[in-house]
């Protein structure tokens, strides 16, 4: 899930052929064109004109003044990331259009509504239009009417919207993006339809079929690292960091933690980096080290890989942490047991394969160390 | 009996020269799973565990009259894949790839529904029945012959189930992993009515996580089957929000949350458990109780 | 009983506010044809006969509960608006549009196939269930209730088909036209099953013509139907490589000649009847004789 | 069924991305670049080469010999249209492709064979891959590489076939066509892949997405005359020129006639044009007179459209021919049959309702002609 700003976002857009208000990020040269501007905080995330960051400005003074105002923000406790400049577009009209993927329908999904510029959360459901596109036969035109007759234009501008939802559909399929939502969509005062705003997600399994594209999902920087390293981390506010194979062991650990009275510092999801063999396993394990855990939990299942690896990664993180390691909990089952137990027996940590007795150990473990 | 994979299928494994491809191939023929060839295009004629490679999928089913394929090629030529051997006319696909984009698995899952082909996946851990057929990453081994069918989103979770029944006597008739990605083929709605009319079945072990609305399809088929379903749904202290791997694990919106699918499957007629290591137990308890 | 449409279908006219929707529409409802709808883009809220105009496909459904759809438009919207009701849940299509480019037709029939739509057409003369439901540019005073089941590519061929039994004192339990273009939905190896399971059918009259194998995939068939076949094809002497209006009946290669077809058909355990006007006799003669 | 020659099948595929061999009509300018040259005839049937149509020239003057002696050519009882002149290729390797549209099994078909250059009917079944595409789908690798696999090509070739094959089912697709075949495609010496000839056939019910395209499906004069007329007219050398409506009624009366021992002179279906009223019908019917048949036959049954309109056109054509007019045979059968008889009945002409009866006194109309 690659979130984009939204300058990021109109690039993609206007590469796909939507109008965009000429703009350019502040500090890049002087501003697009003759004023006003607007001057727009970049942030992933919404509510940025009711948090000021979102401000009009008439002369290159006001755009200095608003950019240092903008700059300096945190908006829904993200910091502004950019400062985008772009001339102001006198709007005549404003419309809700979106495109995503579905993950339930599993189909591309087109949202319209009559109604522009606002959180489409917030307006009643009957007064947007929904339509489903079936990926064996694509973007036909009785869905595309049916999405500009939900904009409720003029029939002069019918046209015009059809092709912007074509177009739009298109951007979706041809970026392998997961949303692709313009709010508003507007018609300028010369009739022209312009997106105003831009909200993009792409998909960064497609990275394959976009090398050009750099993959920039966001995260805190322990989920950052995580990713550097091709694992899956996230980080909570608990006690106990614990490593598994597999997304739904991941979550029954924390279930089972949870339930049993614990709590989780962070999770590593690491299938898919076993190949990778046990010292980039102990590297994985340092960095769960850098969350200050007080117990560091494995509860790992392999049926086709070997436990040798993840013993050996393991073993070598506790040799290289020397004093610095919080206790480490083992549950291991799956193949080559015995020989992975044999390497654990080597250095200080708790060895089972049962589930249950691992999570209980590991919470007894943390109690105790927060008692000290 | 079993339901989808039995001692009758005929196998093929697509991608059968690569190392994954070769492994599963040296493992279903030392345990008896009905392998009969291999497609990995411009190796025709070359054998590996003993059966035939072919160029293509249309080519190794007229000469197997295989049904069921094991495809485990990279993400970027999955759709290809997929494609090729539903339009010859497999029966029963499991897609063992990762980090299918989500636009090829839209198509993918699209084009095997319109065929009538059961599409394991993608990102699926496989399908087994004990004793006959094995098409997964389950370790033959690990698995036991049985009466509890098993439907499941997750790979390693089901391990912990099949154990945790193992320990109270159970086996299973088959073992149904539906894949971890948020958009698959075959969901429980498809499985359980399979599990239902399966004379060999007496159970339904179901195992869902957060995010989507799959669990909710099923709760609307738990309540018109004749069998027992036992429902384990895990991420129930999972943050909201976040992606675990398993893209289709985002608890976002309030009613896709594990706890709200626990409600709707237990309101429908499942027996809830609430942690994994208790599904032998109350499998076993409940048994017990209607007999 | 009937095939595929019966007084309980509900039928949706897409086009329903042009000329020939309309007239469609207002015949439709004189004759008691169970029309619920129709659909004509920008025009919901109207009423055509009496009965609602919506603008899509699925509001029309949603809203009436439509299962079969006859559609007129022209040739250029003909793709668009069959995949249109095709996934709005159609269960029977009636093409009426000619001159449908061949691409559009492999199209929209893979698709309506995938979905498990029959799709009589494109350039369909229809489907009736004489007394029940017409769907066809058949008049409804010309048809006559009975218990045989016709099925042909050609529309105006069937009228004299129903002469021709008329006077030998039968009628129809359906009539199904299959369309005369060479790429079409559904095909005689999908009727003569449902006529074979109708208990209100007797026995088929199959009228074909030259070009193309649909005929000799029904001569296999009639192989396994309990019930008797009476075969008339069409072109016995029309002449090689020339197209006849219907792009369908073109007689290339040798074996797609009506000559070929009748002895494939006779072969299969059809009574081949030589020309039109003796279906009628043909028929009265082989049912006297089996009584 | 629109076919097209040589020169206009590689004008098409230029327009869709193919290398062809430079080249222009003779007497349209100078011959193109330096020679050698191959002057080609362009006619609608195949065997070019052994009839003569094909010549190799290394001169300007050697092009106008050979131009002047293929312009006398028939070819297959057929005219040559035009000359072509192109530039001659050097040829390093020649395979056959195609792509056509499967009417039996409702899909396009991809034809390929490791041979090429040669009539493909003469070349062994198990010569020749057969890929079908499903329209579902789409033209996918797997199928791409089963072609290219099939032409026998090096390794190193395949990147450049395969695009081939992907540009010949995009043709296929983008053009409407019901054939595209390469015969020979051809490696030249420079290694490009380069059509060397070109055969292909449109599909005449795509023009509303071809508006620029001047349709030009062949035939006879009658024929082609019909065609303007927007009815569909047969031209066959008995003696009964007959007119129906729909597809199956017409090759019926055929059937009928012939078994009944008689002969057809002609054959119109004018399913289509009833709504152009009586003296449109009585136009097709003067069409249907220049066939100089002993008798004219009309054999309709309308349920839907009523006869009157065709009463009329018959009685109009009566009126208008004097009596230069062949004996008449009119079987009607439908809506409003009593309205359109009282027509009938002021004029000479035979009229019925029962098809076989119709057909038996047109034959003994036309026996007694012919005894005269």
């Amino acid at each position: 899930m690659i979130r984009l700003l939204e300058f990021e976002g109109k690039e993609l857009l206007k590469k796909n052929g939507f109008a965009v208000p000429p703009g350019a990020l502040h500090g890049v040269g002087a501003p697009v064109g003759a004023g006003p501007w607007v001057v727009k905080a970049q942030v992933l995330t919404g509510g940025r004109g009711k948090a000021g960051g979102i401000r009009f400005a008439d002369t290159p003074d006001q755009i200095e003044a608003h950019a240092a105002a903008i700059a300096g923000l945190t908006i829904n406790g993200l910091r502004v990331q950019e400062i985008y400049v772009e001339q102001r577009v006198e709007v005549q009209r404003e419309f809700y259009l979106a495109a995503m993927v579905d993950r339930d329908r599993g189909r591309p999904v087109i949202l319209a509504c009559a109604e522009g510029g606002m959180d489409i959360e917030s307006v009643p459901r009957d007064k947007i239009v929904e339509c489903t596109v079936d990926p064996l036969v694509g973007l036909r035109d009785y869905t595309v009417n049916a999405v500009v007759r939900g904009l409720g234009a003029d029939a002069s501008l019918a046209p015009a919207l059809a092709a912007a939802v074509r177009r739009l559909y298109a951007t979706l399929v041809a970026e392998d993006a997961e949303l692709v939502e313009i709010n508003p969509l507007i018609v300028d005062g010369a009739g022209n339809v312009v997106a105003a705003d831009a909200k993009v997600i792409l998909d960064e399994d497609a990275a394959f079929r976009h090398r050009d594209r750099k993959a920039v999902p966001d995260g805190t920087p322990f989920e950052m690292q995580a990713r550097e390293l091709e694992v899956i981390g996230i980080e909570l506010d608990g006690d106990i960091a614990a490593m598994m194979n597999g997304a739904g062991m991941t979550m029954a650990t924390l279930d089972q933690i949870t339930a049993m009275g614990g709590s989780v510092r962070g999770l590593v999801e690491l299938h898919g980096v076993m190949w990778r063999g046990a010292e980039h396993i102990a590297k994985v394990i340092d960095l769960m080290r850098t969350l200050k855990p007080r117990v560091l939990l494995f509860n790992v299942y392999f049926q086709f890989r070997s436990l040798d690896t993840i013993a050996e990664g393991i073993a070598l993180a506790i040799g290289q942490a020397g004093g610095d390691m919080p206790p480490v909990v083992v549950r291991m089952r799956g193949v080559r047991e015995p020989e992975a137990r044999a390497i654990l027996e080597k250095v200080d940590c708790f060895v089972t394969d049962d589930f249950a007795t691992a999570c209980e150990k590991a919470i007894a473990l943390s109690k105790a160390a927060k008692e000290n | 009996m079993s339901i989808l994979l039995s001692e009758k299928s005929r196998i093929l494994i697509q991608g059968i020269t690569g190392a994954t491809g070769r492994a599963y191939a040296e493992r279903m023929i030392a345990n008896g799973t009905p392998l009969v060839g291999g497609i990995t295009p411009g190796k025709a004629g070359q054998t590996v565990a003993g059966v035939p490679v072919f160029d293509t999928a249309a080519a190794a089913v007229a000469a197997t009259g295989a049904d069921c394929v094991l495809s485990s090629v990279r993400n970027s030529a999955a759709l290809d894949a997929v494609c090729e051997v539903v339009e010859a006319g497999a029966r029963l696909i499991v897609l063992y790839t990762e980090n299918v984009p989500v636009h090829d698995a839209m198509k993918m899952v699209a084009y095997a529904r319109a065929k009538g082909c059961f599409l394991m996946g993608p990102n699926s851990a496989g399908i087994i029945s004990p004793g006959k057929a094995n098409l997964a990453d389950i370790t033959d081994s690990r698995t036991r012959p049985g009466r509890i069918g098993i439907v499941s989103k997750s790979g390693t979770l089901t391990y912990e189930v099949m154990d945790s029944l193992h320990a109270f006597g159970f086996g299973e008739s088959s073992v149904a992993c539906l894949g971890g990605d948020p958009v698959v083929g075959t969901t429980y709605a498809d499985i359980l009515p399979l599990y239902d009319a399966d004379p060999d079945t007496d159970a339904i072990v179901l195992v869902g996580e957060p995010g989507g609305s799959m669990e909710y399809r099923a709760a609307e088929i738990v309540r018109t089957l004749g069998k027992p379903v036992f429902a384990y749904i895990t991420g129930q202290y999972a943050p909201a929000e976040k992606r675990m791997g398993h893209a289709g694990a985002v608890s976002g919106a309030g009613d896709t949350t594990a706890m709200a699918k626990m409600k709707a499957l237990a309101d429908a007629g499942a027996i809830v458990v609430p942690v994994v290591t208790a599904v032998g137990e109350t499998v076993a308890r409940h048994l017990a109780e209607a007999a």
